[in-house]
């Protein structure tokens, strides 16, 4: 086992990872921007190093200034969260160059499955359903016009490097098509720096529906069940919940079983996750696979009680996995909702300032993962995620009652902040989402485009 | 357990540094450690405070010092609701935004300047282990003067001053980690006559 | 939920209005503990926090000095609930709201005197329903008079006053529900001349 | 299910019960004492009704106060919490005059089982095993002293009106009795108003094992598997676990066959627990009866995923329990700490003050029951609890690592307060304990006799 693990984050799953480092009797270093010097993870570690300015390409995005300070304070790994440089294939071979462990998948599979054009082909071959669609990267917006006729509109375009959300369009028509064909092209060029689309059919009230999955070095393959990430606005999810509501066993089982089966083909390691698209008849095609942990792991921690970035941590340090696909039983409903320092009035824009009142909810089943205290500045230089409250309960009932009672008795106060919590009560009071028939159309921005083109990389999952 | 839980509280006390930081000193001289007594610490506080406050024209919302055993921590009241009407809480949150992001060596305006490591690194202070030193103290370097090499990632980069001065002090040690924005060599200022002779 | 939230809401006004509360209706600095040997460093503190008001024009809400065993703190209360000479839009607002929310107990230290009840029960004004009430508005009270009845439990007792005075207001209603320490009869004291009358 | 319910306590205990409530769609009503306006428990609740002044004998005691503001509210039922008057028969008669539902074991069972003379005959009758000792009440110290010399030293005196740790004495020879018996019968008679008092043999190096207990008015009686509370300081329980460590899979079967069968034997109504004395021979004998929740159900929480306060107020509003006995799994291991405002350094003496700091842990499987927050005045006035921090662990060293970790993040802070977080720690690291091979005696208090007097009924389970 590492004696030193270097936390290439920020906020609170910097904190998730460094705790569970601590747990595993491992010295954990953390690493901050400027704007970070006070931020709990500084806190917590055993080391903190200062690694560069408050803009995170200067800091959290930094390789050299991260390969650093793992180099200086003796890590032997770099655990690096979501987001940021969690699913940089090059990152992950500069940390082998310097001897040090990238906790996550091998650089390769990263590479493969980071270009959605290629993973789609790849995951085709091995027999995982995908949507009818261009087979690799379009070469022009007549060849994707041709291959719309073909496939039936709505479609939708999306960049080959992107994911999580952006660089993505519905098109209806085709005279929509050139126009949306030259934005995402220009809008991927300007965020990836990849300017390559690919086209799919679109599916209209779908469900957002993934597995999760759990590779070892010695072959094993197991799933943690799946995820229902439905509510999202703009493509953000908002709400979470494990097992997915109202799936048949039939379908419950195929979609865990093309998920190992796609990790296995692709000679997966660590965790990763498969998203499907879950049309309203119940079928399911493969929209991509994250190589990385998701932000709502913590839904599928409270029902299969695995410690999901504890098992990252001892696959990435040659361990089996500490559970067979038999010893996993999924117990109850988790929800997770994520608490956004944003102002819902005022279409969602971020809403950051100096808390002056931080009380998180407690008690029976409740867990909160935050990086947030009180007389903590949320700064408007990253993303506006405060806090994500999770709770467990034998039904989904229960477990949405408990969840609102949690965001109920959730104190925030402070100059300038607003949350979402008053928006997140009224989504999951919502009959849609009470009767678990809500889709990602539920907060009703579906028909969106692209969002604006932000520094961060957004944390979908 | 020991060690982690010695770590922690070593932390904690560092962190306790720089709130202080943070919170007390933007204007005026830091007290020079270790203070002798809480009434010569908290005279020295009251002091600065006072001309913290006539040079922003608003108090600090609070103020703690610490010291070995020594504590003071001064708070006034929220200026939104308070007396003190002229400062919008924009413009107060803009201000402790700058303060926060001042830096971890965020101290007041002094006489000195500072060479700053521009990344995580290593500082040398010669160009090769047998090679003299860039600058020693005493020295007078001009603006763009080389005055050490950082390495990172296997590659060496040469440190320039960016101000000319007279070398007061070699802060950083040879071969040694530094981290971003950590100072290296502290600069006296020289007066041009003297610069130009 | 909504009237559960709007209660939260109301609830946590209540808690801001008595912080202030226990934060200190009055103008002089409270000494929390007193110090054995902290005569001096009290008097430090004093005189500094003095040219501290001076400078800034407004107290500050709160300042704590330790030194090894020795600690002193001293809060001042919020300036929403001090005499505030230019009072900002937002400060009437907290003001009002925590005026709303504190009920019927948080009036301002005045001259009247308060029968109060000494236990949750029902308050009635008169010891039946066709009896006339125990006092009247106006009325001349002496201490140990019945003024009112308290049920609990099905248990009739008399509610005497413990001071004399000049009935002001019946502030519970008649055969209403009271909670511990509820404000019942306001009484204004009477100068004892006119008490003897 | 009632519409209204009104808790009839404080701390952190009132707030868990709250929590109950709402999730179960119930309005709250809080009381309160003039020392405890700010509560937390009064900012959830719906409704808070302030009935005495600070001593808990003329608010939290106050049985005419609490009946009045449940009377005036509309509440239908009373929940009692632990302490206070959650054991007391004539409360739970009178509230039953009033038309009150009392959540709690019917009034006769409270006062059969109160009497610790009278439960140890009656269960001893239902066939479980208990002490060499009296049978009924000692009616004097001759009595006493020949009792001893046929069960042989060392005996304990115990009070019948005790519990909770408080009005006990060791005895290790004759010579000591008479003494121990006259202050033993003192302390009884000013803290409990009755001097009666039973003898058992004691047994050294035992460790303390309770049951957990749920029954329905439809005749289940189920038990949620068992808890070892054996970290004691002065008989309070300091650290608790479930499921108690290293028993025999027949020891095991044999404790909760035990508990089962003594609470059918009563008529046993709600959610209970029996406590046993288990012998470095893995021997068990009856100690005592608690009609109440427990302080450390949440562990019991953890491992089955039953809300045992939930069931209370179904229970009590006559619906049948929400599991069957088969139903019920114990999963992983679940530890608690109570983290007291207490100073070690003094003797454990109470450490109130203003809370200018207060952190809890969070992140994976944590729990906190906590009804402090910043800015909160712990005072002088009731027990010491500030927080129970609880963790799940798929094992036990996985949850011990997990508790110090959690404990390592508490952050507490103000002016004259002190806990035992230090203390805490130091109690998981103990070789003794990592190995689960404590006892009782591992704080080193087991042979002192009984505590100091005070007003606050004591906060064992």
């Amino acid at each position: 086992m590492f004696s030193t693990v270097l936390v290439a984050n920020r906020g609170e799953i910097a904190l998730r990872v460094a705790r569970a480092c601590r747990e595993l009797g491992i010295r954990t270093v953390a690493v901050y921007s400027t704007a970070d010097r006070d931020s709990a993870v500084v806190r917590f570690a055993d080391q903190a190093v200062h690694i560069g300015p408050p803009p995170s390409r200067g800091s959290y995005l930094s390789v050299p200034a991260i390969i650093e300070a793992a180099l200086q304070t003796g890590a032997q790994a770099i655990h690096p969260g979501y987001g940021f440089l969690s699913e940089d294939p090059d990152f992950a071979e500069i940390c082998e160059m310097h001897g040090i462990v990238f906790i996550g998948p091998p650089a390769p599979v990263m590479q493969q499955l980071g270009d959605k054009a290629v993973a789609r082909t790849v995951m085709a071959g091995a027999g995982l359903p995908v949507l009818p669609g261009s087979i690799g990267a379009l070469t022009s917006a007549a060849e994707a016009k041709e291959l719309a006729r073909e496939v039936g509109y709505p479609v939708i375009l999306k960049a080959v490097a992107g994911g999580g959300g952006r660089g993505m369009a519905v098109v209806r028509g085709a005279d929509q098509l050139r126009l949306a064909y030259r934005e995402t092209q220009a809008h991927a060029r300007a965020v990836f720096g990849d300017d390559r689309l690919y086209l799919e059919r679109f599916v209209e009230d779908a469900r957002h529906v993934e597995v999760q999955v759990l590779c070892d070095t010695h072959g094993s393959v197991i799933h943690l069940g799946e995820r229902d990430c439905s509510v999202q606005r703009r493509h953000q999810k908002l709400i979470e919940e494990s097992p997915a509501p109202g799936l048949s066993p039939a379908v419950r089982d195929a979609l865990r079983a093309a998920a190992v089966r796609g990790a296995a083909a692709v000679g997966f390691v660590g965790a990763g996750t498969f998203e499907f698209v879950l049309t309203p008849e119940h079928e399911f095609y493969l929209m991509e696979i994250n190589c990385r942990l998701q932000v709502e792991h913590t839904v599928t921690e409270l029902v299969t009680g695995v410690d999901i970035v504890r098992e990252q941590i001892t696959i990435a340090a040659g361990l089996p996995l500490s559970v067979r696909q038999e010893d996993v039983t999924v117990r109850g409903v988790a929800i997770e909702c994520r608490v956004n320092a944003e102002d819902p009035e005022r279409d969602f824009a971020p809403a950051p300032g100096l808390l002056a009142e931080f009380v998180p909810p407690g008690g029976p089943f409740v867990r909160v993962d935050t990086h947030a205290f009180p007389g903590w500045r949320v700064g408007p230089d990253y993303d506006s995620l405060l806090a994500k409250t999770s709770v467990w309960a034998p039904d989904r009932d229960q477990a949405i009652a408990r969840m609102d009672r949690a965001l109920g008795e959730f104190q925030v106060a402070g100059s300038g902040v607003r949350t979402t919590l008053g928006f997140l009560r009224e989504m999951l009071a919502h009959p849609l989402f009470r009767t678990a028939r809500h889709t990602t159309g539920l907060v009703g921005s579906r028909h969106e485009a692209t969002g604006p083109a932000t520094e961060e990389p957004a944390r979908v999952g | 357990m020991k060690p982690e839980r010695a770590e922690w509280e070593r932390r904690a006390g560092e962190r306790r540094e720089s709130d202080r930081r943070a919170d007390g000193d933007v204007d005026a001289p830091r007290p020079v450690r270790p203070l002798p007594s809480g009434g010569v610490a908290l005279d020295e506080l009251c002091r600065n405070v006072v001309r913290l406050a006539q040079a922003t024209g608003a108090p600090p919302r609070r103020i703690r010092l610490q010291d070995g055993q020594t504590t003071v921590e001064v708070e006034w009241p929220d200026p939104v609701a308070g007396p003190v009407a002229s400062v919008s809480p924009a413009a107060l949150a803009a201000a402790a935004a700058d303060e926060r992001a001042a830096g971890p060596d965020a101290e007041a305006p002094d006489a000195l300047g500072y060479v700053r490591a521009p990344m995580v690194g290593t500082f040398y202070h010669a160009s090769a282990p047998d090679a003299p030193p860039f600058v020693r103290v005493g020295d007078l370097v001009e603006a763009g003067q080389p005055v050490g090499v950082l390495e990172a990632m296997k590659m060496m980069s040469t440190i320039t001053t960016q101000t000319g001065g007279r070398v007061v002090e070699i802060l950083a040690p040879n071969a040694q980690p530094v981290e971003f924005d950590q100072r290296l060599i502290a600069l006296e200022p020289v007066a041009a006559d003297e610069d130009a002779r």
